[in-house]
């Protein structure tokens, strides 16, 4: 793949970490394409096929409207993710329709106001990346969980 | 404190009533013991797994009553059985796996093997080698069984019990919580996803909050705004004549105005909010009925939900005095096409841990058994809609709590509380 | 194991002495639980929050008593009020934020909502909806006020009690404490920073090494070796008569020689040993009064602290019979010029979590806590200085340490112990 | 649930026969903190290290009995000595490294100083510092030594007691056991290796499962695939008169056929298995006596092995009623030439927490610990080989499982079982 | 060190940490020359010289006896790895030989079937890298665990 | 920025974590410039702009007495810690005076010489970087912890 597209892929990557972690919650949905796909689900249900996700959406207007019930009906302690992303991995490359496919292991941390920190999550992006006119945007993002455990609940998104 | 008048393990209860409720409810570890003697191991039914998780004969599948981990199978018959999931010689945990599928289930330990109803029919050289050891000759594979329990079906939802004296499913439930389960799994299942809430609170702070109707349309704001559900809707709770069941409902009625909130001033009465994407609410009346919401439960550990077209099943497990697992199972039906999937797997953004509409469950409990900690010598007022725990035809009320209490102390203490 | 003479909840105590501390006092669950009943909600006053922390009519923040979660608010008047964090209703978490601002608080569950001074002003759906449900007509607000404290403020530091018992604060401290509390609480403060030391050991191991002078200077090999503090300097301890507060205080005096230090070959004697940025070390004499250290100590659970020009206060709270949390407060004053503030930023190394002065204590109750595992039949020993617990012009003693049990047993047992 | 004979802590035994086990042995607090008195702190020697670990005079080694943190010291005479790893001033952890070197143990908290037999030396300011301040005129040095055990030596293993009561370690362990111990230990020792396996369950789950020889080929079937080890090979099983220490031992035997195998249908018979690199299982007769396996055990925390050329030594240590740690020593000898070496470091991947071995031992008692869960009411079954704790000429029995249970119930119920 | 070599080192590394947690098993042993030495350890044992392994081959053939036993004849609970590596460092360069030696710091969270999700292992691999015609295989992979405790049982390579 | 200036920063973030976690203390205030600042704080206070931090220096000088105290005076028990880094990203870039401002987010496993191990820290660096003939060296390393909490005791900087 061509140096440059690696970089925008990375800096993609960067970006939805960023994003989230420094609570920017505005910036995830834009980082979608228009009819970009979110999922979270576990690597159990993702094995035997099952379609659900606990977040699900199919529109970056999905996106957006849970960002803002995150910030207007939904009551949760305050509380903050840290993402520590492993290496991304090319799994296919579809040259003409510019559409790059790739994974990366990742672990999120996450921190509640009364300082309680504990590992949240480990699991694996599988991402189909749309890279048009030198900007790397997200067809679709699946978040495959290792454990089908969420403590307490699931907010911010991952 | 209030004077003493009744007590089960560590707790002290003020009165034979059950609208205050003494904290330490949620913190005794002597109550949380007596709990699995009394109530899980009691004469109750306890919900096990669907019957569609044990698609055929061989299947098995391991779930849990209180503490107790339980295997389910279908044996070569067909029909249902249920056992600890302990082998019956040193212990060890016979199914390894969540599910599968065995003719026969072998302890890895030492390969005692035990067929699909739970008993012995094999003992690794149980007459020894050349003649040699192996177990004593009045040593009978008959008096080694594993430990079975009572199994029932009903409506595709599968029950367990430790005891003989329990009657039936049906009878348990009784018509009216019946007829609601068989209203919502109305015809073969299809499951579309799993996952699991690690509730840091006792079990019963979480069956109480999925009776309380009180706090539906006050803690989850997402109810009140989009109209989904809220107190002004017609609707009512069912409350079952032993307590320990219940049925709310509502249907929408558009024509109600927000003054009723307005003049509340809580929270959640925020009307300028609108969806982007508002494909997320577009649901059909799948049952004919009008009915876009319905919550029941069954004592001790079952949550069946209906809210517009999102169906799950919830299951409370215990794993200590303050932890619980809440186990969440997604579901369709088999004849669901396309466009119903779809919007079952969008309207599941409601339900969850990561619920537009319940994510505050998983933390309220846990607000509770923080707020309690080193005064739960205090009590807690169940008093919304009167003392009783009968069935109304409103939502503001706690009836159903008060119902919880009622069916908890009649187990516990062996009175028959004043409700 | 010596003979019994007094018991408290599961502890053996070999005499009415202060001289022998049995272990099991760090370890029994027992006497854990009692402690919240008899200190922590007893006749004590424990400290809550800086008055700092709560600027205006309006603001208020969370604290802890034992395991306890208070809220200390301002009322609209401005005065002060404090009541335990647990809605009156079904016990929920009043307020979720560490602090905040609001005219009343409003629970998330439910939304009862109570005044700044904890009485319930507003239920949702008192009357029902429609005229349905609701609370009973015999329901009256005034009987569900928030669990109210005693709260007093003193120098800027506000305590709360449950007790109606106990005498005013600047009683409860006496004129000795009072007087050096108001000494390093001069003026305005201003903070500059917060953390939390996570200890791994009982919370009175903490409370017990902020009191002992003893070891200071040994433990703490940066004291000497830059001769901030030492036993051969001027200074001593104050008890008062109660037992339970202590002053440590000491003065530098150059001129004398460490040889006592040599001659005791231990392992803190090390002068060859300077820094490379002595910036760290310059101080002013703030006070103008030579106290170069003063460690200030008020039962059950503030310490406050002034090395040089760092200053701090010390909050000790329990989270289970063998975890404590040390919260952490670093002040300044509001007329502190530019070269003050950084003054108090530099040496706010020597204290605090990495603290050259001071991360020792954050693991030595750790090492007390292992090592007694197994064995906490055996005794701990107190003696340096003699038995009693008055005060001393000097500090190679534990005197303070006396005091503080003798201050815990006669909360605990209700006797008048020998010190 | 069977009638009670007997009681111990809050353990409810059936009957004074060791064939059938109260799970709740496995999960009682009350029995738990028993046992520490009973049998870590009783009349028993507990294994703490090799005597390699010690190799000069100084040396010191940090081990544990029980929960009690014990420190190993071989002083300047070059014998051993060991004591509770507790300063006796306050109680802080003496030693704060796993081993080391030193002339006297210093106590980090106020520079207590002890001599390596555990007697006070040195007490920081004694006599106060110019004339103030410092220890009574009546403190004795002599009465605050160190908590002292009793050590003993055989044959690099050291042993420690609490008890003055118990015989030698020679006698503790009877003829039969100490030659098979001395049988491996043959010459001076080389320490090749150390980890530790954390186990979920109660140290005496792992104790019994090192005891049980039932389980060997069929738990671990690569065993019984690569022939290293089989029921139907040579052998048999030694247990002293008290019941608590065993040796298992076997011979290979080729000739032997696998239709004992085949015919008992069990997970572990797989002959079409084979190695790519063989070389892992080419081993030596390094004893001369064609034993291929010798597992030996000493009642109440000691396991020495030998696995054809692999040789380890583990230590059980429980860490809480759930929960133990496995201290694994992997051995050679100082006259291993480097073949022999390379053969001990490829043969340890069949030993230890990824041993291809050893590794479901890691588990299984995990297994038992989660399915007693809720139901520990009920009991396990111990009857291969009969009724008795006798040595038996076969490895088709539990005999060796039973003298654990004679050898714990005549401690923890002062009854001399029937077995 | 010339671009390519970084990129393959890269690679190999990569490929090593999801053949692991995509349970590629077969996949491990491949990875390594032919008298590929593995060898897991702890910083203690480490620093103190002792050659022990908890796992230890000199053979690409006992790895693939190791993979053997793990599918055909050893028994543990369902559970899988996520491997997070921080950067590869360079350490020294054998250019003659074309070996390289590299470290990277590493965490290792392992999920059981049953959802419980933990921290399994932190440390640092020790890799002795063969780059010969375009290819990067391990001529030697230490792991030294920062801890020398195994929760229950080390079963999956690290 | 240049390929060369972005390695120079990549080998300095990498050099800083390995001088820490192999215990080269003295290699730690190397990494600094002479008027180098070094502040550990948390979220909450760094929000709230208060100044103090836990370990507080302005000067190389400081630094390096922080690491005679950990040689020389201090007593803590034998512990060892574990840095994991996520990437690098820029924030601003100052050509004239060849300063840089990037940020990357961290964790770090503690592991004591008992063998207990734990997830101690997460957080995120903002570094200050001064590029000046082919050295990278910190002008101000903030770490923002996420947590207010510390365990036991803040030995080893972070
Ligand atoms: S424990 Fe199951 S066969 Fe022995
Ligand atoms: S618990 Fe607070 S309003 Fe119900
Ligand atoms: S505790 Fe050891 S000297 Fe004081
Ligand atoms: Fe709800
Ligand atoms: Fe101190
Ligand atoms: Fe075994």
């Amino acid at each position: 793949m061509y140096e440059d597209n690696i970089r925008l892929i990375e800096n993609l990557m960067a970006d939805y970490s960023a994003a989230i972690d420094n609570k920017d919650f505005e910036r995830w949905p834009e980082l979608f394409t228009d009819d970009g796909r979110y999922r979270v689900t576990n690597s159990e249900d993702y094995k035997l096929g099952y379609l659900h996700g606990s977040i699900w959406a199919n529109s970056r207007g999905m996106l957006r409207d849970r960002v803002s019930a995150l910030q207007e009906a939904n009551i949760y302690e305050e509380q903050s993710y840290r993402h520590i992303r492993d290496a991304t991995r090319l799994i296919t490359e579809d040259e003409p329709n510019g559409v790059v496919t790739v994974s990366s292991s990742f672990i999120v941390v996450r921190t509640m106001h009364t300082g309680d920190m504990h590992l949240f999550v480990s699991g694996i992006y599988i991402d189909r990346i749309k890279l048009h006119d030198g900007i790397a945007l997200f067809e679709e993002r699946i978040v495959v969980c290792d454990s089908q455990k969420i403590d307490t609940l699931l907010a911010i998104p991952l | 404190m209030s004077k003493i008048i009744a007590k089960s393990g560590g707790v002290n209860w003020p009165s034979n009533k059950v609208t205050t409720i003494p904290y330490s409810v949620y913190t005794d570890e002597e109550q949380y013991h007596l709990e699995h003697e009394k109530i899980f191991k009691g004469p109750t039914w306890n919900y096990l797994c669907l019957a569609a998780e044990l698609p055929e004969p061989g299947s098995y599948f391991v779930s849990q009553i209180g503490e107790t981990p339980i295997v389910v199978t279908r044996d070569l018959e067909g029909s249902l059985n249920a056992f600890v999931n302990r082998c019956a010689h040193r212990g060890a945990l016979l199914c390894l796996k969540k599910s599968g599928k065995a003719e026969n289930l072998t302890c890895v330990y030492h390969a005692w093997s035990f067929d699909l109803k739970g008993d012995l029919n094999g003992v690794a050289f149980q007459r020894g080698i050349k003649r040699q050891g192996g177990m004593p000759e009045n040593f009978c594979k008959d008096d080694h069984s594993l430990r079975k329990l009572r199994v029932e079906e009903f409506s595709g939802l599968v029950f367990g019990s430790f005891s003989d004296d329990v009657p039936s499913i049906e009878e348990y439930l009784g018509t009216d919580i019946s007829s609601r389960i068989s209203r919502v799994l109305k015809s073969p299942l299809r499951i579309i996803g799993h996952n699991t809430q690690v509730l840091n609170n006792n079990w019963k702070l979480y069956f109480e909050n999925a009776k309380d109707s009180y706090h539906a349309s006050i803690l989850h704001t997402f109810f009140t705004t989009f109209e989904i559900n809220r107190l002004n809707q017609q609707g009512g709770i069912i409350v079952d004549s032993s307590g320990g069941h219940h049925v709310s409902y509502s249907m929408i009625d558009p024509s109600l105005s927000n003054d009723e909130y307005g003049s509340q001033n809580i929270r959640s009465a925020n009307d300028e909010y609108s969806l982007e994407d508002p494909s997320l609410l577009e649901s059909v009346d799948e049952y004919g009925d009008g009915v876009t919401l319905q919550i029941l439960t069954v004592f001790p550990g079952l949550v069946l939900q209906q809210i517009h077209n999102a169906i799950a099943v919830r299951q409370i497990v215990p794993t200590s005095v303050g932890t619980t697992e809440l186990v969440w199972t997604y579901i369709g039906f088999e004849d669901d096409d396309d466009e119903m999937i779809e919007r079952r797997l969008k309207q599941a953004n409601l339900v969850g841990p990561a619920g537009f509409i319940s994510m505050e469950d998983g933390a309220v409990g846990n607000f509770v058994q923080r707020a309690i900690a080193g005064t739960d010598e205090d009590l807690s007022v169940v008093m919304m809609g009167g003392e009783k725990a009968e069935s109304q035809p409103f939502r503001a009320t706690e009836t159903s709590v008060r119902g919880f209490w009622k069916k908890y102390r009649s187990l516990m203490e062996g009175i028959d509380p004043n409700a």
